[in-house]
């Protein structure tokens, strides 16, 4: 029975990864690449660290998944957030089929300080 | 001083999860340890609302997988298909979440879900600016997060 | 009482130092008037010898031995003979003179104290020197007076040319120096003993070995350096930069005679052998009459002496190297006969430059009206120079061809080389002794006035000295010539010394000598132009050529190390690596086997070879990317993989470590890296191929090696032991983090030690400004 | 860098990370860790507290100089090493342990003491070295 | 437990070090510790060479693991000779530091990473094991590329990138050594290593090892070729850096050569071979970079690897008495060599530059000094009967005894060009008239100087030319003392047994 | 998979020698970091690999009940890891000052050192 | 097939699959951006290779190692991103 349960955990966890793998590959832009592949991996990881909690079954090595897991939930978002905005600043184009951009003009070049609302340069000067 | 006790008695039981020994030397140690942590960390820093929200976060945990799990299945079929289906684009998402606490878990919880990244909160704290893979209608997605995710987390969280 | 005094010998020689190291002290003392007691050391000194006189003339040799670093074979042992008695008076006797003159001729001199320093030191050095039994310190000796000199000739060191003179003899000097200690210790191994009494019993080992040759080409090298024998003489004339006194003591009446010593000393040892003689002959009389005839072309008083002094010295060689008992005899005569005639003449000349501020010889005449007691002083040696009866001089001239006449086959031509010499000499000596003091004297030198006694009565005292002996030759005949002679191996027929032998060839070849050279002298007026013309053949000279050497072996100097020191960091690191492969290219292509057991070996896995490709594609990607922050990021990849192969090899410590190490890294570099400019491709193709096939080759290198080494069984028994005992006695279970904490525990707490210094060298590299202020 | 999200998540870190680091330094007898990993997670929580709020707030979290937490380590670790000479008469770094083992950290003896030092030394020593590089960008 | 004196030279250093470090804010403390530091560590140095002397090699075993299980330190005369020469240079060093070395660098740190390197030194000096004695080196390293770089002004970063370059590469052939070493024999205690690699059978393997311990201590040694780090690098810190580095650094790299090449890889007819090779060519080269330069500093540099070549040459020799003209060198060398880069500070304190063509007038002004600074420079050349001539003679005659007159010349061109360029620098430095140079701005002249600072300056170089001058003078004690050290090296049973107990 | 270990050794020397063969100063300090993992390396294939046994006794045990690794040379690369990581750092602060001061990554530009003077 | 066989064989070379995917994407770039995000996603995948190799090889200390690599490996993108950012700013 929990051999099923690892093997179907772990089957799952490593095909989300290759999933990952792939979209990063094949997505046209950097901002599509984090967003896609951020959470497939994270997910992948979840499901094979959790096979492996399944195996040991071993209450310090359970916590010590559930660490990690948690740890990757914790700051995963927060890289992709960084390194997002970081793509944006060092001027990263979206994919030419993207529809929208709010963000274009928003972000004050010097200080990076980010509006809510259009920024009109000439105004401040 | 009760969050933070509540913290340190948290963090007492991550020791213990952790070290796996729930001899009562341990929740000592555990408890001392966080208690020492905390004051390490804490000097200097008004605030100590760090696990305030950390039981509702747990029960929220496991909505959120299911979230993942599904908006994965469809992220993975565009993946895998050699056509793409998105239309992606930057979206300005207008924020009801105030507390740093709350815009950063929303946040983070958007990122996680396929598809959607938040690049980042204006300076003003009143809009989010979220990467998606579709945003065939504008409206609709920024309604989508807006009573989707944000709602249910403030109600958890408020 | 005199038992006391025999201890004394060590004392004895270590006076001249002791009062040179006072000086340092009490310098400023002995600045005035009582500069004078100086003298009072060589003069003590010279009693002090003289009265062993008696026991030596009795044929006593008188030894000491004082232990100094007996393991390396090294003791003071002091031998006074007859031929070191010769030198230690002279150079006690000579010095005391010297030491009396100088303090009126440098009265005043603000450096006078260091001056006495220097020649405290020389004098005792030159004691040593010819006191010594033992050839290692009597090389200690040697170096010493060279170094002395340096400082002597040197003294005037204000000027470029004095500085450069010092330099030179040192050069020449040292180099000589060096080719002794080579020589000793060649000659001291093949003996047996260091001792020079001690190998007189080894002659025939000595000279039979295989090493013979070659010990006495060295013993002749620093000889011939240091009696300035042509082709190394230059120097001397050079030497006369130095005040006169250094001269007079120096380099005319006992240092240079210290190559004389050497092979006087060693002719017991070493000599009479073809090579011995013949080479003494030829380069003695090539010196005697090489130098004897630059003596015409030189107008400078100082220049004409030195190059006669060079000649005189030319003519001792020649005559150690006939080394018949005549010639012997003619040698340690000739010794006396020159030290007291020419260090007269020095004497004379430095107080008529003092006086007249001159020592062009075309400009000097009429002396005699204002400096009469010099002029006597000088006449007399320049009689005794030019062996006019009665002087000592006659005696030592009669000697010279007595040795020639009877020197077999080739007597005719030597006596013939013998007269030349002479007469040159002759003319030399008159120009110096005579020629200022006769003739009208110029209006400029009327105001000229007698020095000081103390400047006048030493030579006058060497010149009446050169006359007494020449007429009581007895006086030191039995005393000092007869040990002499006997020390050097001649015990045979008594020696005789008489000024008077009779109506014979030798008195007529003298006469003539005497005759032709008075003729000479007033035939031949020195002049500019003369001086001139031979400076036109300077370009053949051996000055010149060894300067020009020396101008070389500078410029080749830079030369190498320009190419050897070019300042590229990655020329350097090719040529240490090229090194490193073909040494151990070389070794491992001599001693391998080439037997790589595969079998050994795990197998390969699809994960592992994966995580290997990703690795080595990591690496070339990281070698060959143009973005610099592409490179660190693959660094991070590279990294990443180390710690997975440490993972699939049962290391977790190391994976966790190597990985948090190689984050870190990535995270210091990327905070570095942005204000840097871009890469540039800077090295053009040829290089990288060239740097490329170097690489591969130390990486083939490595990896043969690697295999080897895998291919050799190894079994440690350490980890064994730390398997039985890390639980129980270290009481750990992770091995490698009780290795860390415990069994090595000293190299965890030095890592510690070295990340804290790294820590503080990076904080201080970035902190510490130094500014204008703060820099000096 | 200012953002909400990175400054709200590094509040997390911050604790959980050293709480981390001190399971790690002292399961390392036993298991993978031990001092040296212990101070390198020690260290990242600070860092992680830097790049959000600034350096200086991290300073004055930690108001001593990272600095001088090398020579305490230094002093800590070699005071492990000799208490063995002072104590018993033994060799430098002789383990000399207590009788009782405590859960978790097992045995307490030297050779704890002298991971604490490494511990702590490396944590002054990777935040002197990022602190500094971080100020002087 | 007497054994204990063999760690108090590493355990003194240590603490000196953490004490400076938690001195950091009080320079005038931290001169205070540095000075009292120094003298307790020449006592203990002292201390060890007088029980080692008396009680023969003395081994610890650190953490009471037996050999070869854990590490061994071993103090055998040669061991104890080097760590009293440290403790020696050391001194002065310190003190001169205190004289001379800015108030800003001092801040800095430099003190603590001074006692950081004797700690390094010592620590290499005593151990026994192979893997512990690249650790050492290592504090060593980063000790002296702090020294090296602090202050971080432009020449400093130049030389130091090279300096820094070529030694950590020396470190990593260094580590492949032990890395093959291990892998052949799964030991790392040097008298278990010297039992197994004489067991072993592929000759061939073990050469190429010891291929690679040459060469990784020769760059640390600088021997020909592999030297190019150090005239690019040790002229361009203050003199006090300097003063270590050109009198121990070096050694460190001939004392780790002479402890693997007599202890571990022996009897190899071909490696001897390479050895006296190259140290014909170290002697030349070195000669010749000498004669090339005008800045006394790199001048002194290129003597350094000169004489580099004439301990090397007593170990490729490979005699007892050829062992002891090495030891003896070393020991002659390190005072010398420590002086004279003091000496060169002193000199441009005095006139405020290094260039022999600017300086001059020395010895006018300052007879007294001039004479206090020769006694390094006739010891350095050797004139006898100053320190540097004693060792010659064992070298040439062991040379002589294989017959091998190239580096007989070789030796004596070494010797020759340290004499020439001696003289020539006391023609240029001392004795020309001094020439009126621009002043520098806020530059501390010597002559500006309070009479302490003058005596924390001239003192040092004071009491290394008494210790240079006993050494010429009383080489008896000395040599007895290199023959001791290379009767124990040639016979290494006798530390074999002293750390394996068979 | 020794075999190839060693060929990846040879790989990171000949790389890591490469890179100090060029004339960036970064480029040098990265070639040394990768000929110090080629040495960690070696030391970890010579002192011979072993598959999934870490050295770490079992719970409930005093000893080894099974084959494991060996974990001297893990040790020694530990050490030598940590040793290199402060070299590293001070290293990559070395390139920060060395721009600062000679306004250079270009090493061919950094002899001033061993000009004649 | 067992378990172990089923991991060992299939899902160890998948994951490794990926990682060369992940590192073909790493060579490609094209911006440092996208190396950092796969620099970070190898990371990730790497823990899920430990924790299956902790299972095969029955050794839960290797958990041990992800968990390193789990805390250890945001610092590099957060570092990434602050250069990237200071970068810009400055330019
Ligand atoms: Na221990
Ligand atoms: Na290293």
């Amino acid at each position: 029975m929990s051999e099923i349960i690892i093997g179907t955990l772990a089957t799952l966890g490593t095909l989300f990864v290759l999933l990952a793998a792939v979209g990063v590959i094949r997505m046209p832009d950097t901002y599509l690449r984090i967003s896609v592949t951020t959470k497939a991996a994270t997910l992948g990881i979840g499901l094979i660290l959790g096979a492996a909690a399944v195996y040991f079954s071993d209450i310090s090595i359970t916590s010590r998944v559930l660490a990690i897991i948690l740890f990757i939930l914790l700051t995963a978002p927060v890289g992709a957030h960084l390194i997002g905005r970081a793509s944006y600043f060092i001027g990263v184009k979206l994919w030419k089929k993207s529809v929208i951009d709010d963000l274009e003009g928003k972000y004050k070049k010097t200080t990076h300080e980010l509006r809510s609302e259009d920024l009109d340069e000439e105004k401040e000067n | 001083m009760r969050s933070k006790f509540l913290s340190n008695i948290l963090l007492t039981l991550v020791w213990v999860a952790l070290t796996g020994s729930f001899a009562l030397l341990n929740f000592l140690f555990g408890f001392v340890l966080s208690t020492f942590i905390l004051w390490v960390i804490s000097r200097g820093n008004g605030e100590n609302k760090y696990f305030k929200i950390l039981p509702k976060l747990v029960s929220f945990v496991f909505f959120f997988l299911y979230e993942l799990f599904k908006a994965n299945i469809q992220v993975a079929y565009d993946v895998v298909t050699p056509k793409f289906y998105m239309k992606p684009g930057i979206v300005k998402v207008p924020l009801d979440a105030k507390t740093d606490m709350e815009i950063t878990l929303l946040a983070n919880l958007i990122s996680l879900t396929p598809g959607t990244l938040s690049l980042d909160v204006s300076n003003d704290r009143k809009v989010l600016y979220v990467h998606a893979m579709y945003v065939s209608d504008k409206e609709k997605f920024i309604k989508g997060i807006k009573q989707g995710f944000e709602k249910r987390l403030l109600e958890i969280l408020r | 009482m005199l038992l006391t005094l025999y201890k004394l010998m060590l004392i004895a020689i270590l006076t001249g130092f002791l009062f040179s190291i006072l000086l340092v002290v009490a310098g400023k003392y002995l600045k005035g008037k009582l500069a004078i007691l100086s003298a009072l050391v060589p003069l003590g000194l010279f009693v002090y010898f003289l009265q062993f006189s008696k026991r030596i003339a009795n044929g006593e040799i008188i030894s000491q031995t004082y232990e100094w670093v007996p393991s390396l074979g090294v003791n003071l042992g002091f031998t006074l003979d007859g031929i070191s008695l010769i030198f230690t008076l002279m150079i006690t006797g000579i010095g005391f003179l010297v030491f009396v003159y100088t303090a009126a001729y440098l009265k005043g001199h603000e450096y006078l104290d260091r001056f006495y320093g220097y020649l405290g030191i020389f004098m005792a050095a030159m004691l040593g020197v010819v006191l010594s039994d033992n050839i290692i310190s009597l090389f200690v000796f040697w170096e010493l007076t060279s170094i002395s000199s340096f400082f002597l000739i040197g003294f005037n060191n204000k000027e470029e040319a004095s500085r450069k003179s010092a330099i030179l003899a040192l050069a020449i000097t040292g180099t000589g120096g060096l080719l002794l200690l080579a020589g000793v210790l060649i000659l001291g191994n093949v003996a047996g003993t260091y001792s020079i009494a001690e190998m007189l019993s080894s002659k025939e080992v000595i000279a039979d070995s295989a090493h013979y040759i070659l010990i006495v080409l060295l013993i002749f090298g620093a000889a011939f350096t240091k009696s300035a024998q042509f082709p190394f003489h230059f120097w001397l004339p050079g030497a006369m930069k130095a005040p006169t006194p250094v001269s007079t003591y120096l380099h005319s009446a006992t240092m240079v005679k210290a190559g004389v010593y050497l092979l006087m000393r060693f002719t017991p040892v070493l000599g009479s052998t073809e090579l011995w003689n013949s080479t003494l002959i030829i380069v003695g009389a090539t010196t005697m009459v090489y130098a004897a005839i630059h003596t015409i072309f030189r107008t400078d008083l100082k220049g004409i002496l030195a190059y006669s002094t060079i000649s005189a010295l030319g003519i001792l060689v020649f005559l150690i190297g006939l080394g018949t008992q005549d010639a012997l005899l003619a040698a340690c005569v000739f010794i006396l006969v020159h030290a007291l005639y020419k260090a007269t003449l020095f004497l004379v000349t430095g107080i008529i430059d003092h006086e007249t501020g001159t020592r062009d010889i075309t400009a000097l005449s009429g002396l005699r009206k204002v400096l009469l007691p010099v002029a006597i002083a000088g006449v007399l040696a320049a009689i005794s120079n030019a062996g006019i009866p009665p002087s000592f001089g006659f005696l030592g001239k009669d000697l010279i061809y007595e040795a020639t006449l009877h020197f077999g086959s080739s007597a005719l031509i030597l006596t013939v080389l013998a007269i030349v010499t002479n007469i040159l000499l002759l003319y030399a000596g008159f120009l110096a002794g005579i020629k200022p003091f006769t003739g009208k004297l110029p209006a400029a030198f009327e105001k000229v006035h007698l020095p000081s006694f103390l400047m006048w009565l030493p030579p006058l005292i060497l010149a009446t000295l050169g006359i007494v002996i020449g007429v009581f030759p007895s006086i030191i005949q039995g005393a000092l010539i007869q040990p002499a002679v006997t020390a050097l191996g001649e015990s045979g027929n008594e020696v005789q010394l008489k000024l008077w032998h009779g109506f014979n060839l030798i008195l007529a070849l003298s006469a003539t000598t005497i005759g032709v050279g008075a003729l000479l002298y007033f035939i031949l007026k020195p002049s500019q132009k003369l001086e001139k013309g031979i400076a036109k053949l300077e370009f053949i000279a051996p000055q010149t050529i060894v300067e020009k050497f020396g101008v070389g072996f500078g410029k080749f100097s830079r030369f190498t190390t320009g190419i050897i020191q070019n300042g590229y960091l990655r020329y350097y690191v090719s040529v240490i690596i090229l090194f490193l492969v073909l040494l151990t290219g070389y070794t491992l292509i001599q001693n391998t086997k080439y037997v790589i057991d595969y079998d050994s070996f795990s197998a390969l896995t699809v994960y592992e070879v994966l995580t290997v490709l990703v690795m080595i594609v990591g690496i070339l990607f990281t070698v060959f990317t143009k973005s610099r922050l592409a490179a660190v990021a693959a660094m991070g990849v590279v990294g990443l993989a180390i710690s997975l192969i440490f993972v699939y090899y049962s290391a977790p410590d190391l994976a966790m470590t190597q990985f948090s190490i190689d984050t870190l890294t990535v995270i210091l570099f990327v905070l570095v890296l942005y204000r840097l400019p871009k890469y540039l491709n800077f090295s053009d193709y040829k290089v990288r191929i060239k740097d490329g096939v170097l690489s591969l080759v130390f990486g083939a290198l490595i990896t043969v090696l690697a295999l080897e080494v895998l291919s050799e069984p190894q079994g440690s028994q350490i980890t064994d032991y730390y398997a039985e005992n890390a639980y129980i006695l270290a009481k750990g279970k992770n091995v490698v983090n009780v290795i860390l904490v415990d069994f090595r525990g000293i190299d965890t707490f030095m890592e510690i030690a070295v990340l804290t210094i790294a820590a503080i060298g990076v904080f201080s590299l970035l902190k510490l400004r130094l500014t204008s202020k703060n820099r000096r | 860098m200012k953002t909400i999200i990175l400054r709200t998540a590094s509040d997390y870190l911050l604790p959980l990370l050293l709480l981390f680091s001190i399971f790690i330094l002292l399961r390392g007898h036993y298991l993978p860790g031990g001092g040296f990993v212990g101070g390198l997670i020690a260290s990242i929580a600070f860092v992680l507290h830097a790049f959000a709020n600034g350096l200086e707030n991290t300073k004055t979290l930690l108001r001593l100089h990272p600095g001088y937490l090398m020579p305490l380590g230094l002093l800590v670790a070699a005071l492990a090493g000799l208490s063995p000479i002072f104590i018993e008469n033994l060799p430098f770094m002789t383990g000399i342990w207590f009788q009782e083992p405590l859960p978790v950290i097992g045995m307490i003896g030297s050779a704890l003491f002298f991971d604490i030092g490494v511990y702590l030394v490396v944590i002054g020593v990777s935040l002197t070295i990022i602190f500094t590089i971080t100020e002087s960008a | 437990m007497i054994q204990h004196i063999v760690l108090y030279p590493i355990i003194v250093q240590l603490l000196l070090a953490i004490l400076l470090l938690f001195s950091w804010n009080s320079v005038k403390i931290q001169k205070y510790i540095s000075a009292g530091g120094s003298i307790i560590s020449l006592l203990v140095a002292i201390g060890l060479m007088i029980t080692v002397w008396n009680e023969g090699t003395l081994t610890i075993q650190a953490g009471g693991w037996k050999a070869p299980f854990g590490i061994t330190f071993v103090a055998d005369a040669f061991a104890a000779t080097m760590v009293l020469l440290t403790a020696i240079s050391g001194i002065a060093v310190s003190f001169f530091t205190v004289g001379t070395i800015l108030k800003a660098r001092l801040k800095f740190g430099f003190l603590p990473v001074l006692h950081f390197l004797f700690l390094g030194l010592n620590g290499a000096f005593l151990t026994g094991d192979i893997f512990n004695l690249y650790v050492w080196f290592e504090i060593i390293i980063i000790s002296s590329f702090v020294l090296i770089t602090l202050g971080g002004e432009k020449k400093q970063i130049e030389g130091a990138v090279k300096y820094f370059t070529l030694n950590i590469f020396a470190s990593i052939i260094f580590l492949t050594a032990i890395a093959v070493l291990y892998g052949l024999t799964g030991s790392l205690n040097m008298a278990d290593l010297a039992l197994k690699i004489a067991a072993l059978e592929n000759r061939g393997l073990v050469e190429v090892t010891a291929i690679l311990f040459l060469i990784g201590f020769g760059i640390k040694a600088a021997i020909f070729p592999l030297y190019f780090w150090l005239p690019a690098s040790y002229h361009t810190p203050p003199p006090a850096v300097s003063a270590v580095f050109g009198g121990l650094l070096t050694k460190v790299g001939v004392y780790a050569l002479i402890r693997v090449f007599t202890l571990i890889f022996v009897g190899d007819a071909f490696l001897e071979n390479i050895i006296l090779v190259l140290a014909g060519f170290t002697m030349v080269a070195g000669a010749l970079g000498a004669l090339a330069q005008n800045n006394i500093a790199k001048v002194f540099s290129y003597l350094i690897i000169c004489h580099i070549g004439y301990m090397i040459l007593g170990l490729g020799l490979y005699t007892e008495a050829a062992i002891a003209g090495a030891i003896f060198y070393i020991i002659h060398d390190i005072v010398v060599k420590t002086n004279l880069f003091m000496v060169s500070g002193l000199i441009y304190r005095i006139k405020g530059t290094y260039s022999m063509r600017d300086l001059g007038g020395i010895y006018a002004k300052y007879p007294l000094l001039s004479l206090l600074m020769i006694v390094p420079l006739f010891s350095l050349v050797g004139i006898p009967p100053f320190s540097g001539f004693w060792p010659k003679l064992s070298l040439i005659t062991e040379s002589f005894k294989i017959d091998n007159y190239w580096l007989i010349a070789a030796l004596l061109f070494g010797t020759f060009i340290t004499l020439f360029v001696v003289a020539r620098i006391w023609a240029e430095v001392f004795w020309k008239k001094g020439k009126k140079i621009p002043e520098i701005q806020n530059f501390r002249y010597f002559h500006l100087l309070k009479i302490e600072k003058k005596i924390e300056i001239i003192g040092p170089i004071v009491f290394l030319a008494i210790i240079s001058l006993y050494i010429g003078f009383g080489a008896e004690n000395i040599q007895q003392l290199a023959m001791r050290v290379g009767e124990e090296l040639m016979n290494n049973e006798n530390y074999i047994q002293a750390v394996l107990g068979k | 998979m020794e075999f190839l270990l060693a060929i990846l050794i040879g790989l990171l020397y000949a790389s890591g020698l490469y890179m100090m063969l060029r004339r960036s100063l970064v480029k040098l300090i990265i070639g040394l970091i990768l000929l110090g993992n080629g040495a960690n390396l070696l030391i970890f294939l010579l002192g011979r690999i072993t598959k999934g046994k870490p050295p770490i006794i079992p719970e409930e045990s005093y000893n080894f009940l099974d084959a494991y690794a060996d974990p001297v040379p893990q040790a020694l690369i530990l050490t030598a890891i940590v040793i290199s990581f402060g070299l590293q750092s001070f290293a990559i602060v070395l390139i920060k000052r060395a721009y600062k001061v000679v306004k250079t990554d270009d090493l061919d530009q950094m002899n001033s050192t061993d000009e004649f003077s | 097939m067992t378990l172990y066989e089923y991991l060992y064989y299939i899902l160890l070379p998948i994951l490794s699959f990926s990682i060369v995917l992940l590192f073909v994407r790493f060579l490609m770039g094209p911006s440092i951006v996208d190396r950092v995000i796969t620099l970070d996603l190898l990371i990730t995948t790497g823990i899920g290779v430990i924790a299956i190799y902790s299972i095969t090889t029955n050794q839960p200390t290797f958990l041990d190692i992800a968990m390193i690599l789990a805390l250890i490996a945001f610092l590099g993108t957060v570092a990434f991103s602050y250069y990237l950012e200071k970068r810009n700013k400055n330019e």
